[in-house]
């Protein structure tokens, strides 16, 4: 069962509405285990919807979520970061008045026991984080100055290092080099591909053909808040691509 | 390379902490209290005698357990508007159990705890009722000011216990007992913030709650913890209350509300949330106290009394005006 | 609840005794309030009378327990011999005047008591008590109420912040002086403010359509339910009486728009305090309980009340004038 | 196509309205007042007698007038503390020019200046000196105390004048003078807020004050414009005040300055800004005085008042525990 | 002076340092008329800053902007905008509690005069916003949602459609197609191109080489808060520039 290539993730048919925005319709998608998966579509096509359901962020009105086997229910993002899914949200859910260092070890704190009381390991902390952020930034932010004060690429490069620093089952990076320059970006598909021959997998959602071309091995496609289609990478082209997410193509 | 510039400015930290405005800013209310204490004694040298350092702080204990209190829930981007009315709850309720011949610990225990409810509830509604911290808090002065006349009968109880007495007059050199307790409570709430993985929690929960919950963060349980906390310290406050005024009375005791925030506030604590210290704040209730007790000291008329705190309060503030 | 407390009537110790003029410092209830001005006024005519140097501090707001307590301590640390106090509660100086009767400082209570039991055991040593007898104040307007309502009728209470014991006393007062024709059938606490008692009067009217008296706790909130009164028509119908004595409050007496007022005087109350630091200073024993004037002030006697404001119109004993001759 | 979905989605606006939960908790005053009225009614009929929805409306006016004023203030994230004593300031001001015989025009005009003048520093420090709102109008709302006692020498003034009579007694039906002229104010308030540029770069000031700065409006300029605007209507509240009760006092009114929030509140706007209306923070206005005119109505004891208070201002705010 | 290929925006050895962290240092560099210029550096490189600085956000802490013939000294965005400078900024300056038209038109309101009293002319507004919104965006947010409801790529293009909508001499664009889909990318280029074809001069910041090649006429490269080169579009590669960001070569 926790053999590559078979499924880690299951959603079947998984709807959620937001007043009378129909966000997912009926959404169904696997994700293997050891693969890089890819989700596109057009803006405002669910994509971010569906990840913030699988993370545990809204709850899907109907449908069902299966993961790792069993079927979840995960009434909170505790729940889905327990089970083992760490996510790279669009908005980063970075808290801009924490150092760097406080935002990568969030809900995962250091401590060190004094009998009944537990306080934080600070100097630890500070020298995990300088090595995960140095592997990913260029201008490396220094880890004791606060969010607030990073470029839009440097706060990327934080939110992403958090999701891949924690033993997970399933990565989930919602348009992780969006703001990121060359280097930066060329740095992030590095990561990406080792997260996966670590044996992870990982849901990229990304505008970026030629990336998702390069990395993925499955490709789901979504229009208007439905799942129209799904193809193997190496099977498809990113022309095909574009006339599904376009409807020009219909499943 | 990479990790050469790291240590760098890290090293740099305090160098340019020093140079930073917002640095001097988190310190404006000392910087202020230093100023006023210069100010006071130049005019009135009574005013750093050790009889009058020991009053000053005494008076303080109370502000400084309530402030503390404060900060716990305002850097979660809440404020405890019934913190003063469960601290009278809390001494109601310590009078009554007192007078009922419960003894003096178990009386302190039903006190605190009466308080701490108090506080539980306003954490439940704002977290679950999901109903505006300032409303569930203002309906909680009301009630809690309410039970307190309903259980005293809208009369005062006084107590005369000796161990009472020892607290509000005992002292330690020119630090008086509720002083030191004031200092513990303060010294612990520090601890609790910045070393403990709660306290973190506690700071995100404020910057972002969408953030903290994105990381599994429940805000919800962060929300009643603070509040009940504000609650626990409210009802320490009503001991230190029934100690100093030798009374369990149902009054409303509205200026340590006010008050309570204002020494949040000028500790350089944002209402907004997400920030916090907790020196800032014992400062900023030392600060308001000092100038209470200055005026009075300089003996400026009652009526020009008001004028002043108000002036010297937003010229105090007036040091933060670097703060980004 | 009335008659004081503590340890009085003690004689100020040798070392602070003798012909040494006192250095006088009052802490009394509130600011906002002109009763306290006339108090105060009073003090400082007697310390001008008498060429003694008297400071007065307030508390910020009349329910401001501790902010009063702070201020007493800031003045316990200076130099003054006698120490003039106005409790807002029994008890909330208690702690910084034992510091004081520790030192052996003479203190004066006056206008509010001092919890006596609080007082004894806390060693706080009073050297007397002058105010008034709030349950006897209320008891004079009861009176007059069932002398206006010859018919009968029911009457209502609007007292000060709930839980008020000055106000609680005099409410409790007024229902001892009702006959047993007049009935009283809601008590409403309106925070010692004119425009909530004005608020709270209109809606008891609109609940007791029947309603022939109000008893208000205290005149700046009879002015406010006098309007309310007025503004429903029933000027005259309905019978206001409230206690006091400030000067407008004479004025609506006078012009009839309230139907008494049981005047206090501060006035009285605040001079008699210096007298009787003068007193102690001079090594004198003081009388423990001292009973400050109370008149009751009605449309056929308002115009002697104007003229002597704010110095009672009658003669009252002072015992403390005899002691500084 | 897409100008086709766009028309029908605009088109299922109301419908979708009404199905959105985040729209009925801005309704959640009115619900709650409806709910207050009906439990009122059948406990007492006289609640909904003509006089008494007379009077009952009557005592709302300055209550409305200043939950306006705050709305404004609250909807850039700030807020007034200084309000109530503004109004105070104001009220003695009139009365003193008034016994100076200034005539009353002229002192009806020098009072609301006076009130003017403490918001129009308020918003000065705030933009200016980039002093926290909370400890400017903190500041203010001692200094402005102060300053009226000084100026009263802490003594009412009984105003007779008949025009101020009239103003408090006279009446269109069931509606008195006053409260149609909070009700002119709250409508041209509500003009400002919704149907000017003014009040939408107030919004936005209140919502983002970045993304406004970026965007070219100068929030400091809106800043001191809403604390003039607060003042303005502290200064008109002090008017109907003094008209009300035939007095110009140095009193401290507090409690006008908790109900003025708790109004805007109850109203559905949030204390963090940038979003708001004005019938919200009306309504929330006259939910405060007809719970208390109930509660004296059915002669609710006086110790159980404020517990009965605080319960329902929670209740009615858990009407709006749907708002996201 | 006003002709296509006349400089319109200069700057000279602008710097700006944010405590210890210099964001820029003695910035030099020329944006003509007619033209699209574009900005490009690592995460953190100071080109957010930058942008800031002549959009009024910022003031330099020394050095001299010169905007369309004279030396300017913004004192805040109003003035810059005044001046005839709109800006699409990579945070998007956007207030989540107004609506999509709100935004469009903030601080450029469609008034109607009654007298001496201006009411808001809404219907005018929300019109021209549909309009507006329809250019750009494929799921077509209502313009009466607020735009707290928008997705990621929804918000860019509100924010992008504000700065096109108002007649200005520059448009200064920060990463605009970053959250934006292929078809919603594809339409902004057009705009980009559009907007150079009616004479604005526009500055494109992004990362995204093959966008920057292909729309722009001149490059500039910044390099940790340095300016490291300038080059015109068609006589350089993207392997020289990425040479430029690296500091492989340097000029
Ligand atoms: N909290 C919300 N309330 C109301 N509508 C929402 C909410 N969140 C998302 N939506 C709507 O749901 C739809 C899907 O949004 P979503 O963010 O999932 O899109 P996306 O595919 O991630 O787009 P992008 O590529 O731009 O990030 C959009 O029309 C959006 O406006
Ligand atoms: N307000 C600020 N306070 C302190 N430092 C800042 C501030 N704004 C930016 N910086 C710092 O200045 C440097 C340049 O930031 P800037 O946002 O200009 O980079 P950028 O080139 O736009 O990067 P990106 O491509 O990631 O958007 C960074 O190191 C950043 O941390
Ligand atoms: O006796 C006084 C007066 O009645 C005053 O009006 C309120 O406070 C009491 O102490
Ligand atoms: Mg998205
Ligand atoms: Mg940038």
């Amino acid at each position: 069962m926790t053999e590559n290539g078979t499924p880690l993730l299951e959603t079947h048919d998984v709807s959620l509405a937001f007043g009378s925005v129909r966000a997912l319709a009926d959404v169904s998608l696997t994700l293997r285990r050891g693969e890089i998966t890819a989700l596109v579509g057009d803006n405002g096509a669910g994509k971010s919807t569906l990840v913030r359901c699988i993370s545990g962020i809204h709850r899907p009105q109907s449908g069902r979520i299966v993961f790792d086997g069993a079927e979840t229910d995960f009434r909170s993002p505790e729940d889905a970061r327990e089970a083992g899914i760490e996510t790279v949200h669009q908005n980063l859910a970075l808290v801009e008045d924490l150092t760097v260092w406080q935002n990568l070890f969030l809900n995962r704190e250091i401590v060190r026991r004094f009998g009944p009381v537990a306080l934080l390991d600070r100097r630890a902390m500070q020298a995990r984080a300088r090595e995960m952020v140095s592997t990913l930034a260029v201008n490396v932010p220094a880890v004791k100055s606060r969010v607030r004060r990073l470029s839009g690429g440097q706060r990327q490069a934080v939110a992403i290092c958090r999701a891949a620093g924690f033993s997970s089952k399933l990565v989930i990076m919602d348009e992780p080099t969006a703001a990121l320059g060359v280097q930066e970006t060329a740095r992030v598909e590095e990561l990406i591909l080792r997260l996966r021959d670590e044996g992870h997998a990982v849901l990229l959602i990304s505008h970026n053909f030629a990336q998702v071309m390069r990395l993925s091995q499955q490709v789901w496609v979504m229009r208007a808040g439905r799942c129209v289609g799904g193809r193997r990478t190496a099977e498809t082209t990113g022309e095909e691509i574009v006339a599904l997410i376009t409807g020009a193509l219909s499943n | 390379m990479a990790n050469a510039t790291l240590a760098a400015r890290d090293g740099e930290h305090w160098a340019a902490k020093l140079k930073d405005v917002g640095f001097w800013a988190e310190w404006a209310a000392l910087v202020g209290l230093v100023v006023l204490v210069i100010v006071f004694q130049a005019l009135n040298p009574t005013f750093l005698s050790p009889g009058n350092i020991t009053s000053m702080l005494l008076a303080a204990a109370i502000l400084i357990v309530l402030a503390v209190g404060q900060t716990f829930v305002i850097a979660t981007a809440g404020i405890d508007l019934s913190i003063a009315s469960a601290m009278t709850l809390g001494a109601v309720v310590f009078g009554q159990a007192y007078t009922a011949q419960w003894g003096l610990v178990l009386s302190c225990v039903a006190g605190v705890l009466a308080a701490a409810v108090a506080g539980l509830v306003n954490g439940m509604l704002t977290a679950w009722g999901k109903i505006a911290d300032f409303i569930v808090t203002l309906g909680m002065l009301s009630a809690a000011s309410g039970l307190a006349l309903i259980l005293s009968d809208g009369k005062p109880v006084t107590i005369i216990d000796p161990a009472l007495l020892a607290l509000s007059t005992g002292r330690v050199g020119i630090f008086g007992y509720s002083f030191l307790i004031a200092i513990a409570v303060a010294v612990v709430a520090h601890v609790v913030l910045f070393h403990t993985r709660f306290g973190t929690h506690v700071l995100a929960t404020g910057g972002s709650p969408e953030s903290a919950n994105a990381m599994g963060i429940s805000t919800r349980r962060i929300k009643i913890a603070v509040y009940t906390i504000s609650g626990v310290l409210a009802g320490v406050g009503a001991l230190l209350l029934v100690a100093r005024v030798g009374a369990a009375e149902p009054a409303s005791n509205t200026s340590f509300l006010l008050n309570s925030v204002a020494a949040v506030v000028l500790g350089g604590v944002s209402l907004f949330g997400g920030r916090g210290t907790i020196i800032g704040p014992v400062i900023g209730a030392l600060l308001l106290v000092a100038l209470v007790n200055g005026l009075t000291l300089l003996g400026v008329s009652q009526f020009y009394q008001p004028l002043a705190v108000g002036v010297v309060v937003v010229l105090a503030a007036l040091l933060t005006r670097f703060q980004r | 609840a009335c008659g004081s407390g503590g340890t009085t009537g003690t004689t100020p110790a040798a070392g602070e005794a003798g012909t040494a003029t006192p250095k006088i410092a009052a802490v009394i209830k509130g600011l906002d309030n002109p009763f306290f001005q006339t108090m105060k006024q009073g003090m400082d005519e007697q310390a001008a009378t008498g060429k003694v140097p008297v400071t007065v501090q307030a508390a910020n707001a009349i329910t401001d327990t501790t902010g009063q307590a702070d201020k007493l301590n800031g003045l316990a640390g200076q130099d003054f011999s006698c120490y003039v106090v106005n409790p807002i509660s029994g008890t909330n100086l208690v702690q910084g005047l034992a510091q004081l009767s520790a030192q052996n400082k003479t203190v004066v209570n006056i206008d509010s008591p001092i919890d006596a039991a609080a007082a004894k055991s806390a060693n706080v040593k009073l050297a007397t008590y002058i105010g008034t007898d709030n349950v006897e104040a209320g008891k004079m307007a009861g009176q007059r109420m069932t002398e206006l309502l010859a018919d009968g009728g029911n009457v209502a209470a609007i007292g000060g912040i709930a839980g008020d014991v000055t106000s609680g006393a005099r409410i409790e007062g007024f229902q001892q002086g009702l006959g047993p024709k007049v009935k009283m059938v809601q008590t409403v606490a309106a925070n010692w403010e004119r425009q909530t008692a004005l608020t709270a009067a209109t809606d008891v009217l609109q609940a007791h359509p029947d309603l022939a008296g109000f008893f208000v706790a205290n005149d700046d909130m009879g002015l406010g339910v006098a309007r309310a009164v007025a503004n429903a028509g029933k000027a005259g119908k309905v019978r206001v009486i409230s206690v006091d004595g400030i000067k407008d409050a004479l004025n609506a007496v006078k012009a009839g728009t309230l139907d008494g007022t049981v005047a206090q005087y501060p006035y009285a109350i605040g001079l008699m305090g210096v007298e009787a630091c003068q007193a102690a200073a001079t090594g004198k024993t003081l009388p423990a309980d001292v009973k400050a004037p109370v008149e009751l002030v009605t449309k056929e006697n308002a115009d002697k009340a104007l003229a002597a404001t704010p110095k009672p119109f009658g003669s009252y004993d002072d015992p403390f004038a005899s002691l500084i001759k």
